[in-house]
C-alpha cells in the first residue's frame, strides 16, 4: 500500500476510534455541561429509602413490591406504586427523564395509569 | 437371595422413591389459607333478570379490553342464557365468571405460574409474568379467560391497571377492592342482592348461610374442580 | 480527588488506545507485501476482496475450516461481545437511539444469558491453557493476563446489572462529561469503579495486546490481496 | 464397506435461486410475525374461542417430524439395521432443524415472546408445558450431541447417544401429545390415546419426510443413491400407516360411542363441513388409505416415484392429522351445561369457525423455509451426504 493510501487508511480508523468525541461535537455540547440532566424532585417529605439509594435500587424495591402485592396479597403503603405517585405526581420530569436518558423502558405505566404531563394538562383543560 | 437379585430390588426400590414425590405432584392438592380466609361467592339465580349492569359495571371497573369485534372482545363477567330443551322452558340467566377452583386446570398447565391461587383461595394471574401462550385458555373448562389481542386504551378506571396486549385477563374478584375491605364491584353494584360474596370457613358469614340453606350446585360439578362460585337455584 | 485522578487516567488510556491503534494502523498499512501470497480460491476483483475481508471479519471464515468447536466459541464469544457493546452505546449518545432503545428492551430480560455468553467461552479458553499441556507450554503472561482481564470485566459488569447497580444518571453523566470536555464527578460505586478501572487498563494495552488482531485481520495479506497475479504484474516494492 | 461423506458443492444457479426464493419466504413470513406484534394478534385467526390455531398445529407437526427422523437415524446404530447408516447423519440434522422450526413456531406464536427465559426461571412442575420446555431443548443438545459423535468418529457413543436420542425422541413426542391428552375440560382432546397416536403419527410422517428429503437431495446433488433403501424405508413407511389409522380408528369410535362426545364426533366425522373434508380427504383417502394401496401393491411398491408420490400423500396426511386435532376440539362450544341450550354475548354454544388468516399462513411457511435454508446451509458447510448410498449386498 503506498503512503497516500495508508494515511486515508489511519485517518478512517482516527474516525471510527473517535467517534464518540466526534458525535458529540457534531451535536455541539461540546464543552458544555448540557449533557447533565436535573431531576426534578418532590419539595416535601421522606421516601422509603435514602435518595441514592431509591436512584439505584428503585427498580427491585419496585419488583420486590409487585411480587408481594400481586402473589401475597400485601397491600401496604410502602408497597404501593399509588403511594409512590402521591409525592412523585409528575411522571415526565421524574420518571422518563432519567430513564429516557440512560436508555431504560420499563413497562410499568403500559397497564397501570400514571398520566403524563401532556395528559394532565389536556384532562385540566377538558374539566 | 443373591448379590445380584439384591442389586435388582435395591434399583426398583430407589426408582419407587424417586417416582413418588414426582406422582405426588400428579394429584391434587388442597387449598390451605394462612389467615383462615376462603374467599367464595353464591349467586341466587331466582333473583337476576339479567340485566346485564353487574356486567357493565365490571367492564368500567376493571379496564376489560372491549373491541367492537365480538371474536376478540374481552369478558370477565358475562351473562349465560340457558333453556332447558323441553319445549316452553323457561330461559334462565346465569353471570358466569371465573369460578376460582381449588384445583384449577389453568394453574396447572400454566409453565411460569403466572397463574396461581391465593392463600384466600381466590385465582389470579400475574400479568407480569405471563408469556401469552393461552395453554390457560385451553385449559379452562369454564371460558373464564379471555386474550388481549391487541392494543387498548382501557383507561375506565385510572385506580387499575389494564391489561397489556399479549398476556392473557380474567375475573380476578376485584381482589385489589377485595384486598380493602370492600365488595367485587359485581356484588356491590347488584340491587336486586344477586351476588353475595365472603368467607367460605366462617360459618356465620353470608355466603356460608346461603350455601348452607338451601340447594347449590356448581357448574360442572362433575369435573372436581372445587368451584368456589356456588349457584342458588341452578 | 478520585474523580480529578479518573478523568486523567482516561484520557491517558484514551489517548494511548487510539494513539496505539493508530500506528499500529500505519505500520500495518505500510508494510510492503513483497509477494501475492491471497489464500485461494481468491477473488479475483477488488469488491470480491473487501466482501472476503467482511465476511472473514464477521464470520470467521478461515477458523471454521479449521476447528468447528472453537469456531462456534468464538462466535458466541464476539456476537454476545457486540451485542454487549452496542448496548453500552446508550451511555456514549444523547438521546439514546431508537435501535439501541430496541436492543436494551431485549437484553432487559435475556441480558444475564448474554453475559454468560460472553463469559462461558473465555474461561474455556483459560481453562484450556491451563489444562492442555501443550497449549500451557506456549503460554505467556500476556495470554493469561488478557484473559482474565476480560472475564473480570465481563463479571463486574453482570454484577453492575444484576446485583450492585450503580447509579446510571450519575454514569452516563460522567461518561458524557467526559466526552466533552467537561469532567462531571465520578460515581462512588465500588463495582463501577473496578469496572471503570479494567476498562481503561484495556483501553491502554489493547494496541500492544493480541486483541489488536481485531484491526490486523483487516490487512491480513493471505485474505486482502486480489488473486490476479496473471493479469496484474506483482512487484517487490524493493525490487522497483 | 466404508461410507464417504462429503460436503455437496453448493454453487450451481439453482441452488442460489432456491436460497433467495426461501429468503424472501422467511422475510415475508417475518414480516407477519412483525405485523402480529405490531398491530395486535387479531390479524391472526385465533381469537377468544379458539386460542390456539395454525401456529401449534405447525409447531406440534414439525416436532413429530423431527422424532419421525431421529428415531429413523437410530435404525442402524440401534437396532442394526446396518444398511441404513449412510442416512444416520443427514436424519439426525433434519431432526435437530425441525424442532429448532417448531420451537421458533411455538415462541412467536406467545403473546410475549420478550419473556422467553422465564418458563426457566420459574418451573410449574405440574405443568407439561414446563416439561416440554426442557424435553425441547435437551433433545436439540442430545442431537448435536449425537452429530459430534459421529462426525468425529467416536463409534463407542453412537449407539448409546441413539438409544438416548429414541428415548427422547418418543418422550419428547409423548409430552406433545399430553399437551392436549392432559385437557380434561374438552371432550376432544382428553383421551390417553394421544401421546401414543402422536408416537406413531411422528413415525409415519417423519419416515415420510427423510424419504422425499433422501431422494430429492441426493438427485439435486448427482449423487448416487441405491434403490433398494429406499423401498427398505417405504417397507417401513406401509405398517407405520396401518398403525397410526388404527389409533385413530379407536379414537373416533369411542368418542362416537360416548354419549359426551359423540355430538361434536360426529359433527366433525358427517357433518359435511371443511373439518369432514380434512378428515375423511385428507387424513384417511389421501393421508392413509392411497399411500397403503402404492407400498402395499406389488406393482408400485418398488418403484421409487410412487414411493415419493405416497411419502408426500403421508405428509400432506399427517399434517391434516394435526389440524384435526387442534382445531376441533376449540371450536366447539365449552358443554357449562349438558343438556341444555345456551346463548350469550361470548359466543357460548356458538360453533366458531376458525378462519385461517394469511398472516399465520405466511409465518408458518417463513419458519419451514427457515429450516429448508439452514438444511441447505448445513450441507453445504458439514459433511452430512454419503457420497454414495449403495446397500448393504451391493458388491454380492
Amino acid at each position: 500500500m503506498n503512503k497516500f493510501m495508508a494515511k486515508i487508511v489511519v485517518l478512517i480508523f482516527a474516525l471510527v476510534l473517535l467517534s464518540p468525541f466526534v458525535v458529540n461535537a457534531v451535536r455541539g455540547v461540546m464543552g458544555s455541561s448540557a449533557t447533565a440532566i436535573d431531576l426534578v424532585l418532590p419539595e416535601s417529605g421522606e421516601c422509603v429509602k435514602d435518595k441514592e439509594y431509591m436512584r439505584a435500587n428503585h427498580m427491585d424495591i419496585l419488583k420486590e413490591a409487585r411480587v408481594k402485592t400481586v402473589r401475597d396479597g400485601v397491600r401496604i403503603k410502602d408497597y404501593s406504586l399509588k403511594n409512590c405517585q402521591t409525592c412523585h405526581t409528575n411522571r415526565d420530569e421524574f420518571c422518563d427523564r432519567c430513564h429516557n436518558y440512560v436508555g431504560v423502558k420499563p413497562e410499568c405505566f403500559e397497564c397501570h395509569h400514571f398520566p403524563t404531563s401532556k395528559e394532565r394538562k389536556e384532562r385540566c383543560e377538558g374539566n | 437371595m443373591e448379590r445380584r437379585d439384591f442389586l435388582k430390588l435395591g434399583g426398583i426400590v430407589a426408582a419407587a422413591g424417586a417416582v413418588a414425590p414426582a406422582s405426588s405432584l400428579l394429584y391434587a392438592s388442597k387449598v390451605e389459607s394462612k389467615n383462615g380466609n376462603k374467599y367464595g361467592m353464591v349467586i341466587d339465580l331466582t333473583k337476576c333478570d339479567g340485566c346485564g349492569e353487574c356486567v357493565s359495571a365490571c367492564r368500567t371497573a376493571n379496564n376489560v379490553a372491549t373491541f367492537p369485534d365480538e371474536k376478540i372482545n374481552n369478558h370477565l363477567l358475562r351473562i349465560a342464557h340457558v333453556k332447558s330443551k323441553f319445549p316452553n322452558s323457561q330461559e334462565q340467566a346465569i353471570p358466569l365468571m371465573c369460578m376460582h377452583c381449588d384445583n384449577p386446570p389453568c394453574v396447572h398447565v400454566c409453565p411460569v405460574k403466572a397463574s396461581f391461587v391465593r392463600k384466600d383461595g381466590i385465582v389470579l394471574i400475574d400479568k407480569h409474568r405471563c408469556i401469552g401462550c393461552r395453554y390457560c385458555m385451553v385449559a379452562c373448562p369454564y371460558k373464564a379467560r379471555s386474550f388481549v389481542f391487541k392494543h387498548h386504551e382501557g383507561s375506565s378506571n385510572p385506580e387499575v391497571p389494564k391489561t397489556m396486549h399479549g398476556v392473557v385477563e380474567k375475573c380476578e374478584f376485584c381482589v385489589s377492592r377485595v384486598d380493602h375491605g370492600q365488595l367485587p364491584v359485581c356484588v356491590e353494584t347488584c340491587k336486586k342482592g344477586v351476588m353475595s360474596f365472603g368467607n367460605l370457613n366462617d360459618k356465620d358469614s353470608q355466603v356460608s348461610r346461603l350455601i348452607t340453606s338451601g340447594r347449590v350446585h356448581r357448574v360442572r360439578e362433575d369435573l372436581h374442580l372445587g368451584a368456589k362460585v356456588y349457584y342458588l337455584g341452578l | 480527588m478520585l474523580s480529578t485522578c479518573y478523568t486523567f487516567s482516561a484520557y491517558f488510556a484514551i489517548v494511548i488506545f487510539v494513539l496505539g491503534i493508530l500506528c499500529k494502523v500505519w505500520k500495518y498499512a505500510i508494510t510492503p507485501n513483497p509477494l501475492k501470497i491471497s489464500l485461494t480460491p481468491a477473488p479475483t476483483n477488488a469488491a470480491g476482496v473487501i466482501l472476503r475481508v467482511i465476511l472473514d471479519a464477521s464470520l470467521f471464515n478461515s477458523l471454521f475450516k479449521s476447528n468447528k468447536f472453537i469456531w462456534l466459541g468464538g462466535c458466541a464469544l464476539h456476537l454476545a461481545l457486540l451485542i454487549v457493546v452496542a448496548s453500552h452505546i446508550r451511555f456514549f449518545v444523547s438521546p439514546v437511539p431508537e435501535l439501541i432503545m430496541l436492543l436494551q428492551t431485549f437484553l432487559q430480560s435475556i441480558g444475564i444469558f448474554i453475559g454468560a455468553i460472553f463469559l462461558a467461552p473465555i474461561g474455556y479458553l483459560f481453562i484450556r491453557r491451563v489444562w492442555v499441556d501443550r497449549i500451557r507450554f506456549v503460554s505467556i503472561f500476556a495470554d493469561y493476563f488478557i484473559l482474565i482481564l476480560l472475564f473480570c470485566i465481563g463479571l463486574s459488569g453482570i454484577t453492575m446489572k444484576y446485583f450492585i447497580r450503580p447509579d446510571l444518571v450519575a454514569v452516563k453523566t460522567f461518561i458524557m462529561g467526559l466526552i466533552s470536555f467537561s469532567p462531571e464527578p465520578m460515581p462512588t460505586n465500588p463495582i463501577f469503579i473496578t469496572h471503570f478501572t479494567l476498562i481503561l487498563i484495556l483501553l491502554a494495552y489493547f494496541p500492544f495486546s493480541k486483541l489488536i488482531h481485531s484491526v490486523g485481520i483487516f490487512f491480513s495479506p493471505t485474505r486482502n490481496q486480489i488473486d490476479n497475479s496473471r493479469e496484474k504484474r506483482h512487484v517487490n516494492p524493493w525490487d522497483r | 464397506m466404508k461410507i464417504y461423506f462429503t460436503k455437496i458443492d453448493g454453487k450451481s444457479k439453482g441452488m442460489y435461486a432456491l436460497l433467495a426464493v426461501l429468503a424472501i419466504i422467511a422475510a415475508t413470513g417475518m414480516y407477519a410475525t412483525y405485523a402480529m406484534f405490531a398491530q395486535g394478534h387479531y390479524i391472526t385467526g385465533m381469537n377468544n374461542q379458539i386460542p390456539w390455531g395454525l401456529p401449534i398445529a405447525v409447531a406440534i407437526y414439525c416436532i413429530g417430524l423431527s422424532a419421525g427422523s431421529l428415531v429413523l437415524s437410530a435404525l442402524s446404530a440401534v437396532f442394526g439395521q446396518k444398511e441404513f447408516k449412510p442416512f444416520a447423519r443427514i436424519a439426525v440434522f433434519v431432526a435437530a432443524l425441525l424442532l429448532v422450526g417448531s420451537l421458533l413456531s411455538i415462541i412467536l406464536d406467545w403473546g410475549r415472546p420478550d419473556r422467553l427465559m422465564l418458563p426457566f426461571l420459574y418451573l410449574n412442575p405440574r405443568s407439561i408445558f414446563s416439561w416440554n420446555g426442557f424435553l425441547y431443548s435437551s433433545y436439540v443438545f442430545i442431537c448435536i450431541v449425537y452429530l459430534w459423535a459421529m462426525f468425529t468418529g467416536r463409534d463407542s457413543w453412537i449407539k448409546p447417544m441413539g438409544i438416548l436420542a429414541i428415548i427422547w425422541a418418543v418422550g419428547v413426542h409423548s409430552g406433545t401429545g399430553a399437551i392436549f391428552g392432559f385437557i380434561n375440560a374438552r371432550e376432544l382432546y382428553h383421551s390417553p390415546l394421544a401421546s401414543p397416536t402422536f408416537v406413531t403419527a411422528a413415525l409415519s410422517s417423519g419416515t415420510a419426510l427423510m424419504i422425499l428429503i433422501l431422494v430429492s437431495t441426493f438427485k439435486a446433488t448427482g449423487r448416487f443413491l441405491d434403490n433398494r433403501l429406499i423401498i427398505g424405508l417405504a417397507k417401513l413407511l406401509g405398517p407405520f400407516i396401518l398403525v397410526v389409522l388404527y389409533f385413530v380408528t379407536v379414537e373416533y369410535v369411542v368418542r362416537l360411542y360416548t354419549p359426551s362426545t359423540s355430538e361434536p364426533t360426529s359433527f366433525v366425522l358427517f357433518g359435511g363441513n371443511l373439518y369432514t373434508y380434512i378428515f375423511w380427504v385428507g387424513l384417511i383417502l389421501l393421508g392413509s388409505i392411497i399411500p397403503c394401496i402404492i407400498l402395499f401393491n406389488p406393482m408400485t411398491k418398488n418403484s421409487i416415484p410412487w414411493i415419493m408420490f405416497a411419502s408426500l400423500l403421508v405428509v400432506i396426511g399427517v399434517f391434516c392429522e394435526r389440524l384435526i386435532f387442534v382445531l376441533p376440539g376449540q371450536i366447539f362450544p365449552l358443554n357449562l351445561f349438558p343438556d341444555m341450550e345456551m346463548t350469550s354475548d361470548f359466543m357460548d354454544g356458538v360453533i366458531t369457525w376458525y378462519q385461517v388468516s394469511v398472516a399465520e399462513i405466511a409465518q408458518g411457511l417463513g419458519i419451514l423455509s427457515i429450516v429448508a435454508i439452514l438444511y441447505i446451509v448445513g450441507l453445504k458447510l458439514f459433511a452430512m451426504l454419503p457420497d454414495e448410498a449403495r446397500h448393504l449386498d451391493h458388491e454380492l
